[in-house]
């Protein structure tokens, strides 16, 4: 593996390899309680407060992890805090909890978790793997709050509840539902695809020019 | 709550609200293996099985096991489900070793697939007693299998097509599972009608 | 299956060589502790969180109960055990899982309404709600949607319009009728279903109404026996 | 119509037969040279006996068959060698050809036999004689007729299939054959049938022919079962695995011959040439061909000594017209387009055509509709639009799991093809492209 | 003789007369009287809604198909753009309208290569899309008016915003009827066309002879709708006949969007099944669903998702119904046991 610097573990989970956008981890929690920007919100810091605190604990018990049991028991420790994520939620915002419901309890089978400790908070420093933990809850959250945001404005036209557009704007209804949360996604990956291709054009349009200039 | 026939269980969980279109449970398989018809029935027809055993144990966990703490549901849920996995596993691949290599790294996955986990907690949280919760499974099993070969078979033929570059991989899928879930929305209301 | 052979199964990418003495006793220990102090650590959060978690689930429900019955002076839970009403629970019963209703009463201890909370399926999924009795009248006193699925912007009118819901508390007698709008002859019975979400009303009035016949045969012992005071009082 | 024998699938162009079908066949004069290429036939080609400067008698053998499926080259006219080397062959490329110089003065009369009578032979003779003298099917693939004489000896030959068909449309030379020579193309069947050791032969003919039909009922002889069976107008009639499911009903297996279900078909013009070879003495020197199509000033049947320059064919039509597009040698649905008219008349030449701008107008290509008619027209029961998307991917494996090898390149689903989709030489080229990939 | 320049094709050199734009442009015209019929019906707000979506589907085939603008000329952009207007009920907003069509075309086709790569009907994706995005607006049908050129609904509203609609315009399809309130229509209006519904869904009369032109001319499949109406005929007959308070075949049949349905959607051939058997097929199982959910369903009609559901399946059904190659299967053994 390619060694990294502190600051290239924190910001490259955060876009360069999102966690949703790029990696596709996550994506049931992405599209599932993405409707509203608070469900997104409340989703994206339980999500990171999980893989902050394990991967906390996984980079610092490692050496007792006997390999053959290490997945057993980076589930145990995901699956406490989860618990502990569900049960925090519940007693301090019950609206919201009722909102997310089961999803809590899955944030526990996110692969993006399960990935991080077994690609890097096995392996590196508690220090790296908290920045690497950060940077990629933030990435996570951020690419909650896209779709969030993005369903929320079309879907209801209101952001975290509040109107945007007016009384008498016509909601998109099909955004906060089910379909809507598959589009927005695709939209957005389109998005990307859009994006790489041009970059891809463009680099090639300059090999084109210099290898004219030289020739 | 749990007043719903064993039909309208089935129903819901496999068309109305499709496990993976509408719950989006059981998507790193929808997106990863349903390249082919033959890997998506054969991821099928495991998860199946899975979601079977899965709710029998979820069932039994609550009823004798967990009666007096609940809060420890999502950690044993998880542990249970994830040793029976690994026996299925071990099983496929003494019984069929070709199956064991088309679903390759997959069946690993399932252990970590929302479906699993999703079938226990909701079918905990609605109170559905064995049968119930055994048609819930059968339901959701059937409804992952529908939308894995329906994904399946579409993007075998979009293969052949001349995908625009930036729509090529994750892109095209998400559009084609909100196709998939827009048509699905046809069934809604199906149990409900007078 | 023995342990290595397992081990390197699951995980073939582990190409270093792995020390072979790495005893079942140890891997067992391993996850025992881990269990262990993952159950201890959920045991002690719980003791913090399930308190107010209970109590926010007995607000919510009494919130819900005295609204639907118009503000009762107390109300009592009954639940149903062997065919019969009472308000004991046998011991090791949960609360939750038993069926019950909830008997509201004025101050002078007559009976107010009764209370029964149901789901069924509506248009996306299960539409769950609590309405009031008034048993002597038959008439509603009130509704209210606990939990539902239905189509934001359209089903989810049953909670969100105001003149849909506002129908359940102004007493319409059971077996309630879903009308059109304006096309209902004035009976007391009717109900204006919402325009275009037509499903979900009716999803509404089919789940009062099959609550109401499932439970009317206990309404007349209710009367006879009034009880004594006793459970929460508002 | 439909009470007559067909196979199933199939596509039906317009037969445009009408042009040349009542035109007598005449002879056409010796040209001033002719081009014999080494290779006019399916198989090895032939190995050069002659040098330059040879002087040659008409039916001299000038090449030798080189293997078991090859056939020898016989002169077509008397003449000089003037030159061996490469010419433009019809199929596209050029290969090594015998260049003859006719000699103007010769009266091309036949030598003495070359061909033993059949009446003398035993009939595991007579197929040997058929090689020797060169005679290949003259339907269009030009495979050596001897071979399928051969069958293997666990396989019993049932009954011998004449082809009378002629499904490929405009075409009129098996037509012509059929009309002016049926006593001939008996006597052919007679000939062949003691070749075989079978009493039993059946000539199917499409029921777009009914004088030919009836010319042939009335030569047919009495002492053999032999039958004339009226078949449904339909391309590709006269394929050998769908004239054999109409006539029998049996499907020849997938990679199979024909001799599996116990049938040997040979073209009724092959017949009449075995015939002919017996009757003069002489070898396979010459054919019926059709000259044919709106952008040819003369149609006509004419017979064609091989090796005549399609250059020279076309003159004594009376040339090309203003409007002319495109030459094909064969039928339009299966023949090759030729791009130089220098290109010689082979022995599996039955017809030239001469196509207008009208009746090959060029379409442009659309994406596929998946509209299914391909499906529908396709004999073999194929699906040629999934070939189709494949071959466009180039996913040839895939086409060879799906069948790609059972295709026999009939065109049935090109022609059908709305969106003007090439589908047959899609296939070509991917049966090509595998060939290169396995060697 | 002069060489003259010669082409080089391919075979076969002949080619039948049918082609691809041929086939576009005759279903074009076989939905004129549709077009006419729904005009006549509902006013001029028909043909806005239909010019809306065609505006939409073309604009984005224009600016984002791979042809560059060609393909507007073949005729398949526009039966998008004509079929999704005909699904539409008359007072729809036109910007809606436009964003369905834009949506159908890019997210239903291009997005899949574009013409005959597609697997939804363009169209009906479309058509979902606004059915779930604008559930009210798409199921406010609006009753005809004394005056026949004047707009029918809110067809001008503002891009965005809700339309507006004053009460005692709107009224119910005769399928609406039928589920809400058990009361059932006349067959003969439903035949002519003189009921409330979508655009151009209304008159049997008129898509039935569209339909019957193009089998004609073999420009469509007439195994699907056949399939389509017979299944739904014998499964709206049998629970007819065994409780007639469920409409019988006939209204099943005249009602709703069966019609155009069966005739123009399903048979797209495109998202319909290549083989023959599979036709079939594909038919009963928009029959069967067809029937399914207008009787037990929440919403009164389910031909769209019929469809589309139906659509979804085509790429199996084609692989499970690939014909039995020449000379390979059970007619061999036959063949060769004779």
């Amino acid at each position: 593996m390619r060694t990294t610097t502190p600051k290239e573990d924190f910001t490259r989970g955060i876009w360069r390899e999102n966690p949703v956008f790029l990696q596709m981890l996550g994506l049931c929690p992405a599209l599932a309680v993405t409707n509203t920007v608070e469900n997104a919100i409340a989703m994206g810091l339980a999500t990171f407060f999980v893989l902050f605190c394990s991967s906390l604990l996984v980079s610092s018990c490692k050496s007792f992890i006997p390999h053959e049991v290490r997945i057993s028991t980076y589930i145990l420790i995901i699956a406490t805090f989860v618990t502990l994520a569900d049960m925090v939620l519940e007693a301090v915002v019950p609206e919201v909890h009722k909102e997310l419901g089961a999803f809590i309890a899955l944030i526990v089978v996110n692969c993006m978790i399960l990935g991080r400790q077994e690609a890097f908070a096995s392996k590196k420093p508690v220090g790296r793997s908290l920045l690497d933990a950060t940077g990629t809850g933030i990435g996570f959250l951020i690419a909650m709050l896209m779709m969030g945001g993005f369903r929320e404005v079309l879907g209801m036209g209101t952001f975290l509840g509040f109107e945007l557009f007016g009384p008498s704007y016509e909601p998109w209804v099909v955004m906060i539902l089910p379909a809507g949360g598959f589009l927005t996604l695709g939209f957005i990956m389109l998005g990307f695809g859009y994006y790489e291709q041009r970059k891809i054009a463009k680099a090639k349009e300059m090999s084109d020019v210099e290898g004219r200039v030289t020739s | 709550m749990s007043d719903q026939s064993l039909f309208t269980i089935f129903l819901s969980a496999a068309v109305i609200n499709n496990f993976t279109l509408a719950m989006f449970l059981g998507l790193c398989p929808f997106m990863g293996v349903s390249a082919r018809v033959e890997t998506a029935v054969r991821m099928g027809m495991a998860n199946i099985f899975v979601l079977l055993i899965t709710s029998i144990c979820a069932w039994g966990l609550n009823t004798f096991v967990l009666e007096q703490a609940p809060f420890l549901r999502v950690i044993s849920f998880i542990i249970v489900i994830a040793s029976l996995v690994q026996i299925v596993e071990m099983a496929i691949k003494k019984l069929s070793p070709t199956l064991f290599r088309q679903l390759g790294i997959y069946l690993p996955l399932i252990t970590t697939n929302c479906a699993i986990l999703g079938l226990a907690m909701f079918q905990t949280s609605r109170n559905y007693d064995f049968l119930q919760g055994i048609a819930f499974a059968l339901g959701a099993g059937a409804g992952l299998t529908l939308a894995l070969v329906l994904m399946a078979s579409i993007r075998e033929t979009s293969e052949l097509s001349d995908i625009p570059a930036m729509a090529k991989g994750t892109g095209l899928v998400l559009i084609i599972a909100g196709s998939l879930s827009l048509a699905f929305m046809g069934f809604a209301g199906l149990l409900s009608g007078s | 299956m023995s342990d290595e052979t397992n081990a390197q199964e699951a995980s073939p990418v582990a190409a270093a060589p792995e020390e072979p003495g790495v005893s079942a006793v140890r891997l067992f220990m391993t996850l025992a502790v881990a269990g262990a102090m993952a159950g201890l650590l959920i045991v002690m959060v719980n003791q913090f969180t399930q308190p107010r978690i209970i109590a926010y689930k007995a607000k919510m429900l009494k919130l819900a109960v005295t609204e639907v019955l118009q503000g009762p002076a107390r109300y009592d839970t009954l639940y149903l055990i062997d065919g019969a009403l009472t308000p004991d629970l046998p011991a090791g019963l949960k609360p939750e899982k038993q069926k019950a209703i909830y008997v509201g009463y004025t101050e002078a201890g007559e009976i107010k309404g009764i209370a029964i909370a149901r789901g069924e399926s509506g248009f996306q999924d299960v539409v769950m709600l609590i309405f009031g009795i008034d048993p002597a009248t038959q008439g509603l006193t009130g509704m209210k949607i606990l939990a539902s699925k239905e189509t934001p912007g359209l089903g989810d009118k049953i909670y969100k319009d105001l003149d849909f819901v506002q129908q359940f508390f102004e007493g319409p007698t059971v077996p309630l009728l879903g009308v059109k709008i304006g096309a209902g002859d004035g009976a007391p019975n009717e109900i204006d279903m919402i325009t275009g979400a037509t499903i979900s009303s009716r999803a509404v009035i089919r789940i009062i109404n099959n609550a109401v016949t499932e439970w009317e045969p206990f309404f007349e012992n209710l009367d006879k026996k009034p009880v004594a005071a006793r459970g929460e009082t508002k | 119509m439909s009470a007559l024998l067909s196979f199933k699938s199939g596509v039906h162009p317009p037969d445009e037969k009408a042009i040349t079908a009542g035109i007598a066949s005449r002879r056409l004069p010796f040209p001033d040279e002719l081009i014999l290429p080494l290779s006019q036939h399916l198989g090895a080609p032939a190995k050069a006996l002659v040098q330059i400067g040879d002087r040659l008698q008409r039916g001299d053998m000038l090449a030798e068959a080189s293997g078991f499926i090859s056939a020898p080259i016989h002169a077509t006219a008397a003449g000089t060698v003037k030159d061996i080397a490469l010419w433009p062959h019809p199929n596209g490329g050029s290969v090594e050809a015998v260049r003859i110089k006719v000699d103007p003065y010769s009266t091309q009369q036949t030598r003495p036999r070359m061909v033993p009578r059949w009446e003398d032979l035993e009939p595991s003779q007579i197929s040997d004689a058929i090689r020797e003298a060169g005679v290949v099917g003259l339907g269009g693939a030009a495979f050596p007729a001897f071979v399928k004489l051969n069958p293997p000896k666990d396989q019993k030959i049932e009954v011998l299939l004449i082809n009378g068909c002629e499904c490929e449309p405009y075409l009129t030379s098996d037509h012509r054959v059929m009309l002016e020579r049926a006593e001939q193309v008996h006597t052919g069947i007679r000939i062949l049938l003691k070749g075989l050791g079978i009493t039993k032969a059946v000539v199917g003919i499409e029921s777009n022919k009914p004088d030919a039909i009836e010319a042939m009922q009335k030569a047919a002889p009495t002492d053999l079962d032999v039958s004339i069976q009226p078949l449904q107008v339909k391309y590709p009639q006269g394929a050998e695995k769908m004239l054999i499911k109409a006539v029998t009903g049996k499907e020849v297996p997938s990679g199979a011959l024909p001799s599996v279900v116990g049938a040997v078909v040979q073209n009724v013009a092959t017949v009449a040439m075995i015939s002919e070879v017996f009757e003069t003495g002489l070898p396979l020197i010459e054919r019926i061909v059709t000259v044919t199509g709106r952008g040819i000033k003369k149609p006509g049947n004419w017979v064609v000594p091989f090796g005549t320059k399609l250059r020279d064919l076309l003159d004594q039509c009376g040339g090309l017209t203003d409007d002319a597009e495109e030459v094909v040698f064969g039928g339009p649905m299966m023949g090759l387009a030729v791009g130089n008219l220098d290109v010689p008349i082979l022995k599996g030449t039955g017809g030239v055509l001469v196509l207008s701008k009208d009746e090959c107008k060029q379409q442009e290509v659309m994406p596929c509709i998946r509209c299914g008619r391909c499906l529908e027209a396709c004999p073999i029961f194929l699906n040629p639009q999934k070939l189709g998307s494949l071959a466009r991917v180039e996913r040839y494996e895939e086409m060879v799991e799906t069948h790609l090898n059972d295709c026999m390149l009939c065109g049935c689903c090109s022609y059908a093809c709305p969106s003007n989709i090439p589908l047959s030489q899609l296939f070509a080229m991917s049966k090509n492209q595998l060939r290169k990939i396995s060697s | 003789m002069t060489d003259k320049a010669l082409h080089v094709t391919a075979s076969p050199h002949i080619r039948a007369a049918d082609d691809t734009p041929t086939i576009m442009w005759s279903v074009v015209m076989s939905l004129a009287p549709v077009v006419g019929a729904s005009i006549y019906f509902f006013g001029p707000s028909a043909l806005l809604v239909i010019l809306a979506s065609c505006a939409g589907v073309l604009l984005v085939e224009r600016f984002f198909g791979t042809s560059g603008g060609k393909s507007l000329f073949d005729g398949s952009a526009v039966i998008t753009g004509v079929l999704l207007g005909l699904t539409l009920p008359p007072g729809f907003p036109l910007w809606m309208a436009f964003l369905g069509g834009a949506f159908g075309m890019a997210f239903g086709k291009l997005i899949f290569g574009g013409l005959g790569q597609n697997i939804f009907n363009p169209a009906l994706l479309g058509r979902a899309f606004l059915q779930a995005a604008f559930p009210v607006a798409i199921t406010t049908w609006t009753v005809p008016t004394e005056n026949w050129l004047s707009l029918r609904g809110d067809n001008f509203a503002f891009p965005l915003m809700s339309p507006s609609l004053a009460d005692g315009m709107t009224g119910a399809t005769p399928l609406g009827l039928m589920k809400f309130e058990q009361i059932s229509t006349e067959i003969l209006p439903l035949f002519w066309g003189s009921t409330s519904g979508s655009v151009g869904e209304t008159s049997t009369l008129f898509i039935l002879l569209g339909g019957i032109y193009l089998a004609a001319r073999n420009h469509l499949n007439w195994r699907i709708p056949a399939s389509i109406f017979l299944t739904v005929a014998v499964m709206a007959g049998g629970i007819h006949f065994y409780d007639n308070s469920y409409p019988g075949p006939l209204f099943m049949l005249c009602s709703g969007g069966l019609m155009l349905g069966a005739v123009y959607m399903a048979t797209d051939m495109v998202t319909s099944p290549v083989t023959n058997l599979g036709s079939w097929i594909f038919g009963f199982g928009i029959g069967f669903l067809v029937v399914v959910i207008r009787l037990w369903g929440g919403l009164p009609e389910g031909v769209m998702y019929s469809i589309l559901l139906m659509n979804a399946l085509v790429p199996f059904i084609n692989r499970a119904t690939q014909p039995r190659v020449f000379g390979t299967g059970t007619q061999r053994q036959e063949g060769a046991a004779s």
